[in-house]
């Protein structure tokens, strides 16, 4: 959806229009496909036959343990996404086919789901995902110059995946980021080149900050006033 | 100065074990809960005056009582879904005392006549789910769920189910679609989700906050805990305060006190030097409200006669170092984003607004782009499918209303800018 | 399943006092008062309202916010306003948003002149914009299919298309992807949306976001006039619209009839209309001359059949199929059995079913409607597969699944499309159907289910689990039936329907689907061996079947074949044996649109076949209803109707002139058949006349049941498999010739089972040699999980390969030798030029 | 009852129940000479005049009739000038809105390889009917690309009705000869 990528016959057909191009939208941060047609070569991608689609037998079971949790088996796609998702590093065509064909579904039905929700990726990822809370407490308190800090400091690492979220609903300790799912905050931007450090190391990052060390700020707060 | 119900044990060393939970009297409500008929159990939570605290402030005890009665499969689902910007507490409670709110779960799906019980836990939490995992299977060990509770006639399963990323899953019905497994697409209302809600059936669904009051209320009974807080508003209220407070963090307080006290006695205010500008009572779908409204007693009929909302109890502190625009930019950023598309107004309201206020910052708007913007925040409210347009639509409606001439200002610097 | 019962309110809406069934919803509702409330996502026939689109909102009072219309039902008393000011500024509004991202290239856009959001826009919007900022632009158009272009800058995502996808075909291939004001509507990967059902949402589309490929530019709605009439591709006889522009067929689209096809069309019956307008259509009379086909003048190639038929005399045999009308039946007939004095003809390729058969199968008592199959108990699917018999009927089964509840019940040799909705399945050997009928019935009595179920080569206790079922699910019961199963045998059929008292049940009947398009209606008018008009005793005595008609022209014992619109080389079992019998006949005339291989090769005399589009006459729907086809365009080139032409050879060889109009013809029809007495053109117009609604039921007499006739099931052995065929919704000379469907027209391909691929070394996807004494044939393999063991499935009526090449039971698989990877034209090789 | 005004007084207004009649002037005298030929003679002023300026026939057709800017005569149709593309769409609004039902549109699609039009349909054929045209121009305005503009061309005849048929190749280009304009004020 860049301006750049207009390379489709619509395009040609409107700068034709007194040679000027037409502005796109600007912003659009995740729309890819709108542009795409379809393969016409493909065949109808309908529910995958199991005779034809090999699934890794410790997935298989995984799959069959989440459908079994729910009434109904439609229900396991989120969680049944997320095992093909560790799996595969990302929500690929095949790890789509895998889990559409455990579940009986439509590889549609599940692509349809993944593109909704933001934690699925639906194009190859890095092995770390750091997730940047920018949303409006976190900004306040300087989300925007960390994320930035941490972009400059993994520098199109393809290993590690830098991606702004919305509030992530620590706010307490923004500004705060989400390594592979472990909260870490308050962050200074200048701990984010040790934070890409560490994860290069394969080391916890900045584990003083875990989240989870973090007494809850009433009971600070009685504590901090006894202590006076 | 406040009762501590929720947040008494909260840093107890291991509370998020059974064994630690117990021992602190926790499971004792439940008991206490399944020897008593449902009835009585719907009839404490009715006394106790419990407003839902997911945001929209509902009647806990009326809305259990809306499940029919009878021999269907009926579910409870509490909503973990905790996306409000600005909100953290369920997060806070679920991670030391996931077994308060079991509890809170089982003696609710008592009181409904329920048996199946879902936790929806957003998919970033992803700590809080792996405790909560081990919690459900400790309670599941320890006969507080399965079949034949405790000995009573009360059967409930209980399936934690993780999101994805999504806000709008925090949304009743959303979540209720994303529970099944589709998009977390909101559904039209009526039927209401008590009486047609989850796989069709009659569906309860509460907050976390809300499910983890219940076992102190049928500890305490629900008169008592009615005598809490203020009339109205009755008992406690953890509180999210973050933004520009020396104290960020979660306070569980008394219904009715003072906003200021929350803001600077306990959070500490604004840092030295700078001054309140504007605060979100109630997350970020709140109307904005200015230091003039500090003094608001801090409960849900006080909030809405001022003309915002308690929503979620999260307070956003705006202090006068950052533009008005800012903030209006990345709420509707937010909004934009986290719109699921389903109705026009707010996928295409939500749009606009954001390239309004780009053009805005841009130095490309008149004032009467203003007055476009506060019509498009009129035209989204109350004709979207669900609360999430509205919930753009009302804070930046009010930022235009209250800060029209710092929007003024900007626009003539920018405009400025530009010239030179 | 009780049919909705409706009760009448009264609600007022904008000052009007309107009468309403209860519950209907607003928007509907308000129509009956002559108010329009604007709507773009609300379609009643896509299940619950979404209320998405927000358009239809209005202010109803005591209700303090906007409602929407489509999701609110009407109450009595209720008070709504459509046009105050709340209402018209929200509305304004919505449109105002709609318009925000979508282009304005209306000149450009198809769906031009006929577009909802335009009809809104000018009706409730604003008539102007405050919008400034850029549209958003993306290439356009795209393919979605090769069926249709996707315009996704002017898709307002109202969820049309992919609720359609989702909740009437449920293929749930479209779909939509990303959030917000990013999503869009698409598909896996990139796969193209390729259904049977798929074009419908081109027509549900309320803008030009989903448009037809082939329709494409092709005309204005100002340039065009719609032609209703009926498909005649399939027993199924949907009613459809022919788009017309300069007497040619350019679209066609659904014509809504709730008792025939419920307003969705499949994509063969949407798109085929191709075929009407291509190069490969015979429109002239040819003669073969020196064993070269030429074309000539009509009184030359009537001069030749003339001939040709005095000669042969009653040794003439005659075959209907394809889409010939009662009309034609009727006076194909006349001419074999009055006229030449034989008696034999036939429309049908299985064996022949004794005459009072026939009538107890066509007792009014046992006939459902289609609509039945919508609100029954449950359905019996029974020894066909709906989306390739009769596609339109699937989308009613699943209708009734998904919205009444509806238990699906199925039994066939094949896996079905509908096995994941249904409660049950039962798998039996193929062509056994009548055994399985006959071991059903006696499941059903506690009779003795071992013998017949062996012989149906299905286990005894699944066909006991299918009679609980049905026992379980309720008194009406629908049985829907290939007329496949009626090889020779109808008795387990109506002793089925006599175990389940079906007669006696209100709402619970049989439908029965033919081979032939109108296959009933054929049967009806006397198109059978052993049966005159309306099942009358036949005056010469019985004739023979298609297969001993087969078999006597081989011998030399019939020496001339007159064919309406059907070829038994391409479409009748035991190709070999038609080909023997077409090589020794010494006159084939032939009613044909199409040089398929048995016309190309064989026929002395070829009539040029009217299409569906300009046929005039009567058709019967499988449930009884008599439907009127008329004609769109005018005949192109030499065509002429074939009544008029079958009316002239009768005239010719001696017989009495006919009637001098199809309306004349239609009028003897209606008073030669008992069935069809007293039923009137007239009052076919429009939605037909189902005749066993107004016919009295038929009280069948005490006659002890019939026998049952068991045949034994072949069983798989020494790596040889049991021979299935079925018939593919894409099948058919039709599917070939329309350049835009010609890339779905089926190439042979062996359905096998895993474990016999395993077994027998061979891939997915392979070339392999499926082959028995009598002949052999190429295919591709198709692994399916569901396939039984034991058993390959290949495809009937194909241009070449067909599945009727090989008579089984057993057949060999085994891996092609490479290299022969010739690519074949679909209608064959030669090309034609016409004069 | 009050006396009928006066005819000359101006207002003269009948009562309800009376009927007034107007009587001409009395016949004869110097006024009925100037009545009888006061006109005429005004008449032959302008003829007497006009016979100074000189001969004004015009000599058509080796002279053609020069136009007024906006006489509307045989249609155009129009191509951009720098792509040379045609600016028609083949959308039909001009035939939908032609009160004579004498324009024909088949519309096609543009393919990379043969661009016709800037949009993504061209017009394969656009033919007018000039002996059923009207000249009323609503094409013209219809039209949302401006791709048919009504010319100046008035010379329409020909020996055979269909050949007044006009494609679209003779509807884009040049006429032979322009039609002359009338200058400004002419």
């Amino acid at each position: 959806m860049s301006p750049s990528n207009g390379g489709g016959a619509g395009f040609e057909y409107n700068q034709e229009l007194g040679g000027r191009a037409i502005p796109r939208s600007r912003d659009g941060s995740r729309s890819p496909g709108w542009d795409d047609p379809v393969d016409l070569d493909k065949d109808p991608a309908a529910v995958p036959d199991p005779a034809l689609i090999d699934v890794p037998p410790e997935l298989r079971r995984e799959f069959e343990e989440i459908i079994g949790r729910y009434p109904e088996r439609h229900s396991a796609a989120l969680p049944v996404l997320a095992a093909a998702q560790r799996h595969h590093g990302w929500c690929s065509p095949q790890a789509i086919l895998q889990a559409a064909s455990v579940m009986r579904v439509t590889p549609g039905y599940l692509t349809s789901v993944a593109t909704f929700y933001d934690m699925f990726e639906l194009a190859p990822s890095g092995r770390h995902q750091v997730y940047v809370c920018t949303n409006i407490s976190c900004s306040l308190r300087g989300a925007d110059e960390l994320y930035a800090a941490l972009e400059a400091a993994v520098d199109g690492d393809p290993d590690i995946n830098v991606r702004h979220f919305e509030c992530l609903g620590a706010c307490d300790i923004a500004p705060m980021v989400s390594v592979d799912q472990v909260y870490y905050g308050p962050l200074q931007t200048s701990d984010a080149e040790r934070l890409v450090a560490d994860l290069r190391a394969e080391r916890e990052p900045l584990p003083e900050l875990a989240l989870a060390l973090r007494p809850n700020a009433d009971a600070a707060l009685e504590e901090d006033e006894a202590a006076k | 100065m406040s009762s501590l119900l929720l947040m008494r044990d909260i840093d107890e060393p291991g509370l998020a074990d059974i064994a630690v939970y117990e021992r602190r009297g926790g499971y004792k409500s439940l008991r206490k809960a399944l020897a008593m008929t449902s009835d009585a159990v719907l009839a404490e939570l009715d006394a106790s005056g419990l407003r839902g605290r997911g945001g929209a402030g509902f009647p806990a005890g009326r809305k259990a009582s809306f499940l029919p009665k009878g021999d269907m499969d009926k579910y409870l689902v509490c909503n973990a879904d905790e996306s409000e910007p600005g909100t953290f507490k369920d997060r806070e409670l679920m991670q030391k005392s996931p077994h308060m709110l079991i509890e809170g779960i089982v003696i609710a799906a008592h009181a409904a006549g329920v048996n199946h019980a879902f936790i929806y836990i957003r998919g970033e939490y992803e700590e809080q789910a792996k405790i909560l995992d081990l919690a459900i299977a400790q309670a599941r060990a320890n006969g507080y769920i399965g079949e034949r509770i405790l000995g009573s006639g009360v059967s409930l399963s209980l399936v934690l189910h993780r999101g994805a990323g999504a806000y709008i899953c925090g949304e009743e019905t959303g979540l209720l679609d994303s529970l099944e497994g589709k998009r977390g697409n909101p559904r039209l209302k009526p039927p209401f989700p008590a009486i047609e809600g989850l796989y069709g059936g009659p569906t309860l669904i509460n907050n976390v906050e809300t499910l983890a009051t219940m076992p102190h209320i049928i500890e305490m009974g629900g008169a008592k805990y009615a005598k809490l807080g203020v009339s109205g508003s009755s008992g406690t209220k953890v509180v999210s305060v973050s933004g520009h407070v020396t104290r960020p963090g979660n306070y569980e307080i008394d219904l009715g006190i003072p906003s200021r006290e929350i803001i600077y006695d306990l959070a500490g205010g604004p840092p030295a030097g700078r001054q309140v500008k504007l605060w979100f009572p109630g997350g970020s779908s709140a109307p904005v409200l200015t230091a003039e409204d500090l003094d608001v007693p801090y409960d849900f009929d006080s909030l809405a006669k001022a003309g915002s909302m308690l929503g979620s109890g999260a307070i956003i502190v705006v202090d006068d170092s950052t533009p008005v625009l800012d903030v209006a930019l990345k709420l509707a950023k937010f909004y934009r984003h986290e719109s699921c598309g389903k109705c026009t107004p707010c996928r295409e309201g939500t749009n606009w607004t954001v390239r309004m206020l780009e053009r805005i910052d841009g130095g490309e708007a008149t004032p009467m782009d203003l007055d476009i913007m506060a019509s498009v925040q009129d035209h989204i409210i109350g004709n979207c499918l669900c609360v999430l347009g509205d919930a753009m639509a009302m804070p930046i409606g009010s930022m235009i209303v209250k800060f029209r001439d710092e929007f003024e200002a900007h626009l003539q610097s920018r405009q400025l800018a530009g010239a030179i | 399943m009780p049919r909705p019962h409706q009760n009448l309110i009264t609600f007022s809406v904008d000052g009007r006092e309107v009468q309403a069934p209860e519950n209907m919803m607003l928007a509907d509702a308000a129509k009956l008062g002559d108010v329009e409330i604007p709507v773009f996502c609300y379609e009643p026939k896509l299940g619950h309202p979404v209320g998405a689109c927000r358009m239809c909102l209005v202010e109803i009072e005591g209700i303090p916010k906007l409602q929407t219309a489509c999701s609110t039902a009407v109450k009595d008393g209720m008070v709504v306003h459509t046009q105050s000011e709340r209402a018209r500024v929200a509305q304004q509004a919505v449109v105002e948003f709609l318009l925000i991202n979508h282009p304005l290239d209306c000149p450009v856009c198809d769906k031009g002149g006929e577009c909802p959001l335009q009809d809104i826009t000018f009706g409730w919007g604003g008539g102007k914009s405050r919008f400034i900022e850029p549209k958003r632009h993306f290439r356009k158009p795209l393919e979605l299919s090769p069926l249709i272009a996707i315009d996704r800058e002017r898709c307002i995502l109202c969820y049309r298309c992919v609720r359609y996808s989702q909740e009437v075909a449920e293929d749930y291939q479209l779909v939509l992807l990303e959030r917000g004001e990013n999503t869009f509507v698409g598909t896996f990967d990139g796969h193209p949306y390729v259904a049977p059902f798929s074009g419908n949402i081109i027509e549900l589309c309320p803008v030009g976001a989903l448009t037809s490929r082939p329709y494409r530019f092709r005309a204005r709605p100002w340039d065009i006039e719609g032609s209703g009439s009926l498909c005649t591709l399939c027993p199924a006889q949907c009613n459809v619209t022919f788009t017309v522009r300069d007497d040619r067929v350019l679209r066609v689209l659904a014509r809504d009839h709730h008792e025939v096809d419920d307003g969705w069309l499949c994509d063969k019956g949407r798109f085929a209309y191709q075929a009407v307008h291509v190069d490969e259509r015979i429109t002239a009379p040819m003669i073969r001359d020196g064993g070269e086909l030429r074309t000539v003048s009509w009184e030359r190639a009537l001069a030749e059949a003339t001939s040709g038929l005095r000669r042969a005399g009653a040794k003439t045999a005659a075959l209907a199929g394809g889409g010939a009308t009662n009309e034609e039946g009727l006076l194909l007939g006349r001419l074999l059995r009055d006229v030449l004095g034989s008696p034999h003809l036939d429309s049908r390729s299985g064996g022949a079913v004794s005459l009072a058969d026939w009538r107890a199968l066509s007792d009014p008592a046992l006939a459902a409607t289609v609509s039945d199959l919508e609100f029954a108990n449950a359905v019996l699917v029974l020894d066909c597969e709906p989306v390739d018999d009769a596609p339109i009927l699937e989308l009613r089964i699943r209708k009734g699944v998904r919205r009444n509840g509806v238990a699906l019940l199925l039994a066939s040799a094949r896996p079905s499309a509908l096995d994941p909705s249904a409660t049950e399945t039962l798998r039996f050997a193929p062509g056994r159907g009548a055994e399985l009928a006959w071991a059903l019935a006696a499941a059903l009595q506690d009779g003795a289910v071992d013998a017949p179920a062996a012989a149906a080569g299905a286990s005894a206790e699944e066909v006991r689990k299918l009679a609980r079922a049905l026992r379980e699910a309720g008194e009406e019961i629908v049985i829907l039936y290939g007329e496949q199963l009626l090889d020779g045998d109808a008795g387990g059929l109506l002793a089925l329907a006599d175990a389940l008292g079906i007669a006696e049940i209100e709402g619970a009947g049989l439908i029965g689907i033919p081979e032939a398009a109108n296959g009933r209606g054929l049967r009806e008018a006397g198109v059978l061996p052993n049966g005159g008009p309306g099942f009358s005793a036949p005056p010469l005595g019985d004739g023979l079947d298609a297969a001993a008609i087969a078999a006597k022209l081989g011998d030399g014992e019939l020496s001339a074949l007159y064919l309406l619109g059907v070829d038994p080389l391409r479409s009748f079992p035991d190709a070999g044996a038609w080909e023997q019998a077409l090589e020794h006949a010494t006159t084939v005339i032939a009613h044909a649109a199409f040089l398929t291989p048995g016309v190309r090769e064989h026929a002395t005399v070829i009539f040029p076949a009217e299409s569906s589009a300009e046929k005039e006459g009567t058709v019967t729907h499988p449930d009884g209803r008599v439907q009127r086809l008329r004609p769109a365009i005018g005949h192109p080139g030499d065509v002429r109707a074939e009544w008029r032409t079958l009316s002239e050879l009768a005239r010719l060889l001696g017989g009495a002139a006919g009637p001098a109009t199809a309306a004349g013809v239609s009028a003897e029809l209606f008073a030669s058949v008992g069935l069809y007495n007293g039923l009137e053109l007239e009052e076919l117009a429009g939605h037909g006349v189902r005749w066993p609604a107004r016919a009295p039921a038929v009280a069948r007499s005490g006659e002890a049941a019939a026998k049952p006739k068991l045949r034994r099931a072949a069983q798989a052995k020494g790596g040889r498999l049991l021979l299935g065929s079925y018939r593919s919704i894409w099948a058919g000379p039709e599917v070939e010739a329309s350049p835009a469907l010609r890339f779905l027209a089926p190439r042979q391909r062996v359905e096998l089972s895993p474990r016999d691929a395993a077994k027998l070394g061979v891939l997915h996807g392979e070339e392999v040699l499926v082959s028995d004494d009598q002949g052999e044939l190429r295919a591709t393999v198709v692994l399916r999980d569901s396939t039984p063991s034991g058993t390959a499935f290949l495809e009937r009526d194909l241009a070449r390969d067909g599945a009727n090449r090989l008579r089984g039971p057993l057949v060999e698989v085994r891996t092609a030798p490479s290299g022969n990877g010739d690519v074949e034209t679909l209608l064959g090789e030669e090309e034609l030029t016409h004069a | 009852m009050s006396p009928a005004p006066s005819p000359s007084k101006g207002n003269w207004t009948p009562g309800d129940d009376q009927i007034a009649v107007q009587r001409a002037p009395e016949p004869g005298g110097a006024g009925g000479a100037y009545r009888a030929f006061g006109e005429t003679l005004r008449g032959l002023k302008t003829t007497f005049a006009r016979v100074v300026e000189g001969v004004n026939t015009i000599q058509y057709p080796e002279e053609k009739v020069a136009v007024y800017p906006r006489f509307r005569g045989r249609h155009k149709l129009h191509r951009f000038e720098e792509s040379g593309l045609e600016k028609c769409v083949g959308c039909s609004l001009c035939a939908a809105a032609c009160p004579a039902d004498c324009i024909r549109v088949v519309a096609a699609e543009n393919t990379p390889e043969m661009r016709v039009s800037a949009g993504e349909r061209y017009a394969a054929v656009y033919e007018i009917n000039l002996s059923r045209c009207i000249f009323c121009g609503y094409c013209e305005v219809a039209c949302p690309f401006d791709a048919i503009t009504m010319g100046h061309d008035y010379e329409l005849s020909d020996y055979n009705r269909s050949d007044l048929i006009f494609t679209k190749e003779m509807l884009l280009a040049e006429p032979l000869e322009a039609t002359p304009l009338r200058a400004q004020g002419e």
